[in-house]
């Protein structure tokens, strides 16, 4: 049984003059073939929602004061906790690449009178930011610099 | 509420975006270092008192709260059409809204926690 | 009950030229309604494939003067004068209000439209966007006439009948191809713009649709057509689907190779292309490469034999930036890619000069009745065309001829409507006997097939007295025999076999006019090269040909050329 | 000739005063190596069933008509090699439309969405013929001219996740035609483009599957210019928030 789209996905306003038989939808949407990337992109919003969440978990703990934050990181120690980060940050880095390699076309010609740079330039230069904010960020975290 | 969704759509692309954009550049340390590498033993993550003292920065509270908020927009955003994906446009005027509002309230705590650091 | 629709202009033909004439109709009377009907949606008419460009006075070194001696000399002296005079002075305007409203033509460094060199032209007067120029004209056109209300668009409407009442025409019947309903779609002015016919050969540069029906409706109506021998090859198609590869590619400097690796225009003078050499007209140059192959020096292939075409010493970056559409045709349907290989390409049948007899408003003899771009013949392109010339006669004359036949309809009046309604009704009932009508013992593809056959052994490059009289003597036979065809499918909706019919006995029509026409011709001039008299004659064949309709058989007639400050001379370049 | 191969072809058939559903039909047709997947259904509908219905009409990739569903895939008919396929080939009616008959889907949405968007240039003061036309250079041309080579043909639409989900939505090739003329420095009309863009069935319901140009034949990239034109008209939404609304329409 083929999937169909939503029944008045490209239907004119008013009906055309004969019965049609209604729109089926691209029959690998959504996990197979092409779409895949698509839709497992679409879910990390899923795991986004999560961790603002859980962010937001330990930035209240510590405002809280030191014990309870030492108990959110030390509660993240839990075998759960740390294959959900392990999925988190493949997540992530699937967003970023993803997202990396779209960006630069997304880039009109031209705002007003200025043009962004090539393609290649913005790529270069957002993954050069994206590993240097995440060196700097996890030394911080990780107590190395600034210590 | 549909014309309401339309009139804001370009805030809740724009909180989107920088959700994919900044989230994504901050998040990497983040789990990174307190999700996986700290637990394991593998580094000491930061001293509480550290953590305060750059937190209550003023650049710091404002990188935590891009930290918390922004993925939250992104995550409802996403959540918004993966449920449209699904075949849940038509109720998408009920959903959205829903969604969006999970994000504003964790947003507003999320202010409310970094003022308080 | 037959569905009647009412409008004050009725346009058949949604390409260039139908949509110019549209545009021109609304904007010369906002309050005028105007119906354009197309057999498929405007952005699907052939216009779209056309390649090189279009021709007008640009430059500071060019003027109307050169274009149109160009143009009349390329005509073989079959132009008339006065219509040439005015295409070439309209011409840079139309083009310029293409330019307006959003066609990306291409540019020169300065911000200026930039022209390139086409056969025939003494100087580089095409305008030219890439080597998409039909698509972007058609599609700049087409949604420039979405601003107007005005303009009602019937879609896959396949018009099979021109309603004539009192000697004036009054509307068409049109079947709703979607549904299978014949309406009538009424106007007190109708324009022809159904385009040509090459579909009547079997390699041709034209698409599926290219079917002469407009020049079939006018001619079963007591219309002339008008130099219809006159044919056009293309030199440079590809072999076996016949797919253009633009004259463009040798206006930007390709050269033609024999197998032995001979520049045959530029060793063998008698060609006649003189130092024009590949940019010599198309006539003479697709001759020249039928001598070659005759002479044993083509290149054998699947599809018969074929010359090259090399572009590879222009380089890869001029390829890729003025020939992308050429790279792609030739990569995706010849398998080889132009920038280190030479291309295959044999002449195929591209364009039919002749068409409707109209005037230079694109009125015919039936009042009301207007014919414009390919499917007319407004007597601009006498015996051979000039590259780049049809695009820009489809503007120049679609808008003259929208503006008069705004003119015609507020001048006339309504009449009655009881007598159309019949007519509309009889044609429906003729469809429906059609559909599904299994009875007959001919196979519409084997009929089709015979009467290429016929057009390309009768009517082909060059043309022998014997074989055009039995090419005549087929479609005579063919035309009775495709009463007899027998058809199976009997749905309602989108049945295209029903279509494909219709198509066929418009073919066979106009199929036979042509070759009644080159019959009667005993000369050799521009497209229409006859081997018994190679020679050009203007004492007795200095005039146009027409072809009249009689139930018994085409008749034959003849019209003069009007000349003026161009006396004949011999055709040398 | 070459020996003769056969492939097997699996055609979608409806046919609305019939079917209540579409169904499919195989046909053995003897192909030619060099066929696309149109010369097999040409030879289909000239020599084996004269039923079906398809439409095509220029072979030559640029009149759009001959979109399909190829081994579910969008892809213009008479482009695609036969050799890139096995010898089984299922043909089907393009997804995301109506389907009229076999092979035949509805176009009249898509022109609705297409008109929608004010294809067209836009000016304050239109120029007259006799000033001659206008200066654009290659660069200006350059902005604008892959979002100018769609032929309409659909496939995008065909692809696009959104489109099967949300009636609303442009789509792919409308957004790019808009963006196109907004591009074009002859047009003065972005901004109103900017507003239909923000309107019923804005551009931001794009979600940058990014389908739409990879199976764009020409290389439109109308994925491209969807999410520009967001960007686009987020930059004009606030720009009217900050400065004093100007004069609009
Ligand atoms: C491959 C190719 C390349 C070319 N290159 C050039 C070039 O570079 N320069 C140049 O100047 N010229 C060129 N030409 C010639 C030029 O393109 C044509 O002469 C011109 O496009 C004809 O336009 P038209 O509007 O008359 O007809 P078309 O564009 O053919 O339009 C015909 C219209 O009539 C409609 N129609 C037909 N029959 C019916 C019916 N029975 N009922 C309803 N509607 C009907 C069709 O649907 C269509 O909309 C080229 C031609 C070809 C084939
Ligand atoms: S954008 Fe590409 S895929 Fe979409 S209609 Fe245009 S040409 Fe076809
Ligand atoms: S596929 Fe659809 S979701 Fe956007 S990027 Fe293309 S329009
Ligand atoms: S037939 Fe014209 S695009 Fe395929």
């Amino acid at each position: 049984m083929p999937q169909h789209a939503h029944p008045e996905a490209m239907a004119p306003s008013k009906p055309g003059s004969t019965r049609t038989a209604p729109p089926l939808r691209p029959p690998q949407l959504p996990f197979a073939g092409r779409y895949r990337a698509y839709t497992l992109f679409g879910w990390t919003g899923l795991l986004y929602l999560l961790l603002g969440f859980l962010a937001l978990r330990v930035v209240w703990a510590l405002g809280d004061g030191k014990q309870a934050f030492d108990a959110v990181i030390a509660s993240f120690e839990h075998p759960l906790y740390i294959a959900f980060h392990v999925l988190a940050l493949v997540g992530v880095v699937f967003v970023g690449v993803r997202f990396f390699r779209l960006f630069p076309k997304a880039q009109p010609p031209r705002i007003g009178p200025v043009k962004p740079p090539p393609p290649a330039v913005i790529l270069t230069a957002l993954y050069a930011v994206w590993i240097g904010v995440t060196v700097v960020f996890a030394a911080i975290l990780a107590g190395g610099i600034f210590a | 509420m549909k014309r309401l969704l339309l009139k804001v759509e370009p805030i809740l692309w724009l909180l989107f975006g920088q959700g994919i954009l900044i989230g994504t550049l901050l998040l990497t340390g983040w789990v990174l270092v307190l999700g996986i590498a700290a637990p394991l033993g593998v580094v000491d993550p930061i001293s509480y008192a550290r953590a305060h003292d750059l937190g209550a920065s003023l650049i710091g509270r404002l990188v935590l709260l891009a930290l918390i908020a922004l993925p939250l927009w992104k995550g409802a955003h996403h959540m918004r059409h993966v449920f449209i994906d699904t075949g849940g446009g038509d109720r998408d005027a009920t959903v959205a809204p829903l969604l969006y509002l999970l994000a504003a309230a964790g947003s507003l705590v999320a202010i409310l926690a970094v003022v308080r650091l | 009950m037959t569905e009647v629709l009412r409008h004050d202009v009725v346009i058949v033909g949604g390409g260039a030229a139908g949509l110019r004439a549209a545009i021109a109709a609304v904007e010369a009377d906002p309050g005028i309604s105007v119906a354009l009907v197309s057999k498929v949606y405007p952005m699907r008419s052939h216009t779209v494939s056309a390649e090189g460009g279009a021709a007008a006075v640009a430059r500071d070194d060019d003027s109307f003067e050169m274009h149109g001696y160009d143009t009349v000399k390329g005509s073989d002296f079959l132009g008339d004068q006065d219509v040439i005079q005015y295409f070439v002075e309209q011409a840079p305007p139309e083009l310029t209000r293409l330019e307006h409203w959003g066609c990306p033509w291409s540019r020169n460094a300065d911000g200026t439209v930039a022209t390139r060199a086409f056969g025939g032209m003494t100087t580089k007067r095409t305008w030219y966007a890439a080597d998409k120029v039909g698509f972007h004209m058609l599609h700049t056109l087409f949604q420039h006439s979405m601003r107007f209300d005005r303009i009602v668009r019937y879609d896959e409407q396949f018009v099979t009948k021109l309603l004539v009442e009192d000697g004036a025409v009054r509307g068409v019947a049109a079947l709703d191809i979607r549904q299978g309903e014949v309406r009538a779609i009424l106007g007190r002015a109708v324009i022809l713009a159904t385009g040509g016919a090459g579909k009547c050969f079997p390699f041709t540069t034209n698409g599926n649709i290219k079917t002469g029906d407009g020049m079939a409706l006018a001619y079963r109506e007591g219309v002339a057509l008008k130099d219809m021998e006159f044919v056009q090859y293309h030199p440079t198609g590809l072999p076996g689907t016949g797919i253009l590869i633009t004259e463009a590619t040798r206006g930007e400097g390709g050269r033609l190779f024999n197998a032995r690796g001979e520049r045959f225009l530029e060793t063998k003078p008698e060609y006649g292309v003189g130092s024009k050499l590949e940019l010599g007209p198309r006539d003479m140059i697709s001759r020249a490469i039928f001598q070659e192959i005759r002479a044993g020096n083509g290149i054998q292939g699947t599809f018969g034999e074929y010359v090259h075409l090399d572009l590879t010493h222009l380089g890869r970056e001029l390829l890729e930036k003025r020939l992308p559409f050429v790279l792609e045709l030739a990569r995706t349907y010849a398998g080889v890619d132009p920038v280190t290989q030479p291309i295959p390409i044999r002449p195929v049948v591209h364009y039919m000069m002749g068409g409707v007899d109209t005037d230079i408003d694109g009125a015919t003899e039936l009042a009301g009745l207007y014919a414009v771009g390919e499917c007319a013949a407004h007597s601009m392109n006498g015996a051979n065309r000039l590259g780049s010339n049809s695009l820009t006669e489809c503007l120049v004359f679609g808008a003259r001829a929208g503006r008069h036949a705004v003119g015609h309809a507020k001048d006339s009046g309504d009449g009655s409507e009881d007598p159309l309604r019949r007519q509309v009704e009889e044609e429906a009932a003729r469809i429906d006997g059609l559909r599904g009508r299994a009875k007959g013992s001919e196979k519409l593809t084997q009929v089709r097939d015979e009467m290429t056959q016929a057009m390309e052994s009768g009517c082909g490059v060059y043309r022998e007295q014997a074989s055009m009289r039995s090419a005549t003597e087929t479609l005579a036979q063919l035309r009775r025999r495709c009463a007899d065809v027998a058809l199976e499918d009997r749905s309602r909706v989108f049945n295209t076999e029903i279509v494909a019919a219709l198509e066929l006995v418009n073919m066979i029509d106009v199929a036979e006019t042509v070759a009644v026409a080159a019959l009667q011709r005993r000369e050799s001039r521009g497209a229409h090269a006859c081997s018994e008299f190679p020679g050009r004659n203007d004492r007795e064949f200095l005039h146009h040909s027409l072809v009249y309709y009689e139930p018994a058989g085409p008749r034959f007639d003849k019209k003069d050329v009007a000349l003026g400050r161009w006396e004949p001379e011999e055709r040398k370049y | 000739m070459s020996d003769v191969q056969k492939k097997t072809f699996v055609v979608t058939r409806f046919d609305p005063d019939r079917d209540q559903v579409p169904k499919t039909q195989s046909y053995e047709v003897p192909v030619e190596p060099d066929w696309k997947v149109l010369d097999a259904l040409n030879f289909i509908k000239d020599h084996i069933d004269p039923t079906l219905s398809h439409r095509w009409s220029c072979r030559m990739a640029v009149c759009g008509s001959c979109g399909m569903l190829v081994n579910g895939e969008p892809k213009l008919t008479c482009k695609v090699a036969l050799s890139s396929y096995g010898d089984t080939v299922e043909v089907a009616p393009l997804p995301n439309f109506p389907v009229i008959r076999d092979l035949v889907v509805e176009l009249d949405g898509f022109m609705e969405k297409f008109e929608h968007v004010k294809p067209w240039i836009i000016r304050a003061k239109e120029r007259a013929v006799e000033d001659g036309p206008m200066r654009q250079s290659p660069e200006e041309l350059e902005e604008f001219k892959h979002f100018s080579m769609c032929i309409n043909c659909m496939l995008c639409y065909a692809a696009c996740p959104v489109v099967a989900n949300e009636p609303e939505f442009l789509g792919p090739a409308a957004i790019a035609l808009g963006h196109r003329y907004s591009l074009d420095s002859r047009d003065e009309g972005a901004g109103e483009r900017n507003r239909i863009f923000r309107g019923e069935g804005t551009v931001f319901a794009c979600s940058y599957a990014n389908e739409c140009s990879e199976v764009c034949p020409k290389n439109v990239d109308p994925a491209a210019a969807v999410n520009q034109a967001k960007l686009k008209a987020v930059i004009d939404w606030a720009a009217g928030l900050v400065l004093p609304r100007r004069a609009e329409e």
